[in-house]
């Protein structure tokens, strides 16, 4: 099992392999959002936990169709299927590779981003360590997005339609817990309602995305 | 005329754009029925 | 007669074409009379004329959510028993899921402008319909974009599925997020804060009117999808032969 | 006993049975050849038999695990050297040595190029080295060698020889000729199935039909 | 000509097409930022034009590679290369279709987005011109993108990587517009600038991106 | 005069020269099979007759708009009818009329019918259309037959003979026979290029090498 996952990074770190291209979006968006806005610190302090859990959204969007995708043009899906590792392995693994290849880097990332949205000192760690737990749940979700759209062609603006609602709470605990760390106030309740999905998510959509991969295989 | 006073704009917008929306399904919904119905007939008819 | 018999095409045509004409004539009848006679009520002492709204605006929230519902039953009755026409009723279904829910958003919208002072405000019932409204369009696309019907039934199966479940946890996250300024439900609320009867009678008559209403439209866009599907299948079976 | 044994097998494809009745079993040291037209079913029933998709009727008796598929796609990473796609596909399958299968397919001066720098003949090579690697006594092989030129199909031939004598059995389906000719030729266009009511239907196209 | 532009407005609003799908996208994205930002009315004021603004450059990015992409596959753009069409008018038509099926829903619907994010009425009107000026210069850029990117798998991230910094002054200048609007400013030079964009990248970037169609086809 | 005039071509794929020194000319009612092994560069020469990529030396002479190309892809829409497939490729090509080729290739029963409903045969009769209302003389096709069964082929070379007839030519690659045998044919293995120095390299890896 181990090697599917070894496989996976290793592709993603080689030429063409996408590694870094999640972060360079990130960043992109990042610097967009002051051209939209306006530079004015002061606004930007107050929306930059929302711009950055977003951004980190839409990083982690963009390189869901890698998740399986590629491995169901040049076959490999078909033989890991019938490899004596369970599809629900497979799409575990899948979406540890995403995760270790796109929502870590944006988690060791973030606080930098930070800086450039003038976030608060006093939310760094909050950003640090509510991405940290909710960034997962974001690569799970998405594999299940992707594993419902690998036979379709082009299916890019129908996945980020499929699994940007599923990301909301997400969103809505992960954003709440960086402005209440910045406030100082408590973050308890917020940071277990992330870590709680966090955790539903990964116990479950791991046998819906199998489902799903199974219908799309046939 | 019944009256509806200072809010008949808003009143007549809620009602106008629900009915729209809500002859808007229906259109549709008759129009995709007989499109389907005579689609089938034809097939029917010819294999 | 067991339900599941339903789910056999050519019963399903015979039977719904009995049912038909008399779901089209109640749903007729009662949203018409139900609309007219909410709208000729009198204004309420504080919402003004506005209150005529909420023989609109009520029954088509309420089925926003109902619809979901039905649809999610459908799914769950076509990925455990296989019955191709509860796939095709859940697909049926959707656009006018949607539509209620638009209905629904836009008479509270315009509603809002008067009573709050604001189109949109981020309040968790509005919220969570938008949220609502955006797992619909999901759900419609997906049954779009896949080419193959058989696929297409059981990825949107299993969308409704997982989408039930964030919907639900959507809405609570947004109650976590932010308290509104919705008022709660009423009709279920306590005997003497009741809406009067007045307002009361109409409602009720446009709300089955609107459920008439989608059972008929149900029904016809379920025969509709039956069609298309047997369309397809004779024209399979020729480019096969 | 037999590798393989498929009692009155049905395969559906795209909502509708494509071939039905079909019955056949391979023994260690057996090859079947699949042939009939286009659209007839072949890559259906081989999907089928892989285990990729359910069969509508009859059943499939294998020991768990005994299958390696293979079609058109390698399940190749062009990003990665020879070595890399072996020993991944090798380990995936719980074995470690994939030096036989290198001499084997005689790959040894290619072992560090990546996939991508490799001809056509070469990688139909390293995608037979990937079969081997599986350890899976039953081949199923959906035209292999589709575009392929005379020398690489006569290497194909050999190899799928050298596996059925070490015990192995193999089941295509080919359009054109594969000099295999101890092997068993199966032309499904008889089991076409025919049209009518199935009591359950394979699909929306046979529901509606 | 006439034909190519029908045909792939035809397709795009057949099932599958994906029509609507940029619009949903969109909404998606102004529901998200109001999670991530907080709900208080004031500060969405403050950056709804530049969230517009942004919502719209990634609702079209992410329906760009449907461009050339889906003719590369089946085969089509190899034989319009050998039409008597010239390489450089493809181009111009199929960005043609993508402004239409994208662009121009989008400005249609955007002041009705700018409701939910509580844009002021009076910055409305210009919302509606800096997008209708400006989004045909994010369809010619982005077929631009979508050229260089045509003969790449899930080449979708890289994608947005090329053609986001393209995007940078239109952005720019387009909420520029409607912050200046919204505050009874004078409009008449961030507009000029983004006319002046726009109508430059039309003359300029069908050559470019036929240059680039030439290079992947070859 | 004849319809194309190939002197001295080489041509390049992947920076590197695949062949060079082909020369042939094509008549009207000529067809030319081109063979070789796989890679020895058959559809590098074909695109570049087809002027989908330049030349590294030597030059194609032709009338302008005459070549039509056709690979294994169609350049079907799936979601399109066979008519509005068909109509849209003759308004590209300036041409109004398809119910020559409809009829030609005997589609009449299907114009309907949205192409992802046709069969594989029928899809092919329709690709074929697709050259016929191009108007165009001289065909360019890369392996045309690829997993097409025999019935298929058969029509493929029924239409491809009436083409010729008709005053066209065609210039195609494949490796399997495709029964006509009025075809001249040439072998590409000849003329693979020979790595040396060239005064002008084909592109990185031979400027490099
Ligand atoms: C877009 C915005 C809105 C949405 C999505 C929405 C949604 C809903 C829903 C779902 C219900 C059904 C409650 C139930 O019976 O359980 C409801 C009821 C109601 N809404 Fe709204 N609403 C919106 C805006 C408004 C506004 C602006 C007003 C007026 C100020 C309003 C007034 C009411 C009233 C009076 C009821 C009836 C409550 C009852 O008796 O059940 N709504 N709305
Ligand atoms: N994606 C699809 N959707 C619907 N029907 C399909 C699809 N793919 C194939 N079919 C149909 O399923 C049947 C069986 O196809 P299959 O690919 O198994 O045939 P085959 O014998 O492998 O043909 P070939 O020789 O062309 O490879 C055919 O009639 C075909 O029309
Ligand atoms: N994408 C590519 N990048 C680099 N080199 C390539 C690429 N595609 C093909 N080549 C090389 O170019 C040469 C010519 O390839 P070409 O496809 O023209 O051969 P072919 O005769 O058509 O072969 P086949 O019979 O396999 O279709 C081959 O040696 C091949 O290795
Ligand atoms: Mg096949
Ligand atoms: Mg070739």
């Amino acid at each position: 099992m181990i090697a599917l996952l070894m496989r996976d990074l290793t592709l993603a770190t080689r030429a063409g392999g996408g590694f870094g291209l999640g972060l360079a979006f990130f960043l992109i968006l990042c610097t967009l959002v002051p051209f939209g806005v306006g530079p004015q610190g002061g606004t930007l302090a107050l929306i930059a936990p929302g711009i950055l859990w977003v951004g980190a959204l839409l990083a982690c969007l963009l390189s869901l169709d890698r998740i399986f995708a590629l491995d169901h043009e040049d076959g490999s899906l078909d033989l890991l299927a019938t490899s004596p590792i369970p599809l629900e392995g497979v799409v575990v693994l899948k979406a540890a590779a995403h995760w270790l290849t796109t929502g870590l880097p944006l988690v060791v990332a973030a606080p930098l981003f930070g800086l450039l949205l003038h976030l608060p000192a006093a939310a760094a760690p909050w950003l640090i360590l509510s991405m940290l737990i909710g960034t997962p749940a974001l690569s799970m979700l998405g594999a299940f997005g992707a594993a419902i759209t690998v036979g379709l062609r082009r299916g890019g603006l129908l996945l980020s339609l499929l699994v940007l609602p599923l990301y909301i709470p997400t969103l809505i605990f992960g954003a709440e817990v960086i402005r209440r760390g910045a406030e100082g106030g408590s973050t308890v309740t917020p940071l277990a309602f992330l870590a709680g999905i966090t955790a539903a998510v990964l116990a479950l959509m791991p046998f819906a995305a199998a489902a799903a991969l199974r219908v799309n295989l046939r | 005329m019944i009256e509806l006073g200072k809010y008949a704009g808003t009143v007549l917008a809620a009602y106008g754009v629900s009915l729209a929306l809500l002859v808007g399904v229906i259109w549709q919904t008759l129009a995709a029925n007989a499109r389907a119905r005579r689609a089938l007939e034809a097939q029917e008819k010819n294999g | 007669m067991s339900i599941w018999e339903y789910a056999n095409p050519v019963k399903f045509m015979r039977t719904s074409g009995a049912i038909l004409p008399w779901a089209v004539a109640g749903a007729a009848l009662c949203t018409v009379s139900g609309l007219v006679w909410g709208f000729l009520t009198p204004e309420d002492y504080k919402q003004g004329s506005t209150v005529k709204i909420v023989f609109i605006h009520v029954p088509a929230a309420m089925m926003a959510i109902n619809i979901w519902v039905m649809m999610l039953v459908a799914s769950l009755i076509w990925l455990i028993r296989r019955h191709h026409v509860s796939a095709l009723a859940a697909k049926a279904a959707a656009p006018v899921g949607a539509v209620m829910t638009l209905i629904a958003l836009a008479t509270g919208a315009i509603w809002g402008q008067p009573m709050w002072g604001t189109w949109w405000e981020w309040d968790p019932r509005l919220t969570s319909f938008l949220i609502l409204f955006l797992f619909y369009v999901g759900y419609i696309a997906l049954w779009s974009a896949v080419e193959d019907p058989d696929s297409a039934a059981d990825l949107t199966g299993w969308l409704c599925l997982v989408g039930s479940v964030f919907a639900l946890l959507s809405r609570y996250a947004v109650l976590f997020w932010n308290q509104g300024l919705h008022q709660g439900a009423s009709l279920s609320v306590a005997e003497g804060e009741r809406m009067s009867a007045v307002y009361r009678y109409p409602l009720y008559l446009s709300m089955l009117g609107f459920f008439l209403l989608f059972v008929a439209l149900l029904l016809i866009r379920t025969r509709t999808e039956i069609r298309r599907r047997r369309l397809a299948a004779l024209q399979a079976r020729e480019a096969r032969a | 006993m037999s590798l393989v044994a498929v009692r009155d097998l049905a395969v559906a494809r795209g909502g509708m049975r494509a071939v039905e009745g079909v019955s056949f079993t391979l023994d260690k040291g057996e090859a079947l050849i699949l042939r009939g037209p286009n659209g007839v079913g072949k890559t259906t029933l081989l999907r089928t038999v892989a285990g990729l998709q359910p069969p509508v009727a009859g059943e499939v008796v294998m020991a768990d695990d005994s299958v390696a598929y293979a079609a058109h796609a390698d399940g190749l990473k062009s990003a990665l050297s020879v070595t890399e796609n072996l020993r991944f596909w090798a380990r995936v399958f719980g074995r470690a040595d994939i030096n036989a299968a290198i001499a084997a397919m005689n790959l040894g001066g290619l072992v560090d190029r990546p996939a991508a720098s490799l001809s056509a003949g070469q990688k139909r090579r390293l995608g037979l080295a990937r079969l081997l690697v599986t350890g899976r006594p039953l081949w199923v092989l959906d035209e292999p060698t589709v575009s392929l030129d005379a020398d690489s199909v006569g290497l194909f031939a050999a190899v799928v020889r050298a596996h059925l004598a070490g015990g192995g059995a193999a089941l295509m389906a080919t359009h054109i000729d594969l000099a295999l000719d101890e092997a068993r030729v199966l032309d499904l266009t008889p089991y076409r199935a025919k049209p009518g009511k199935a009591e359950t239907p394979a699909g929306f196209n046979e529901a509606f039909a």
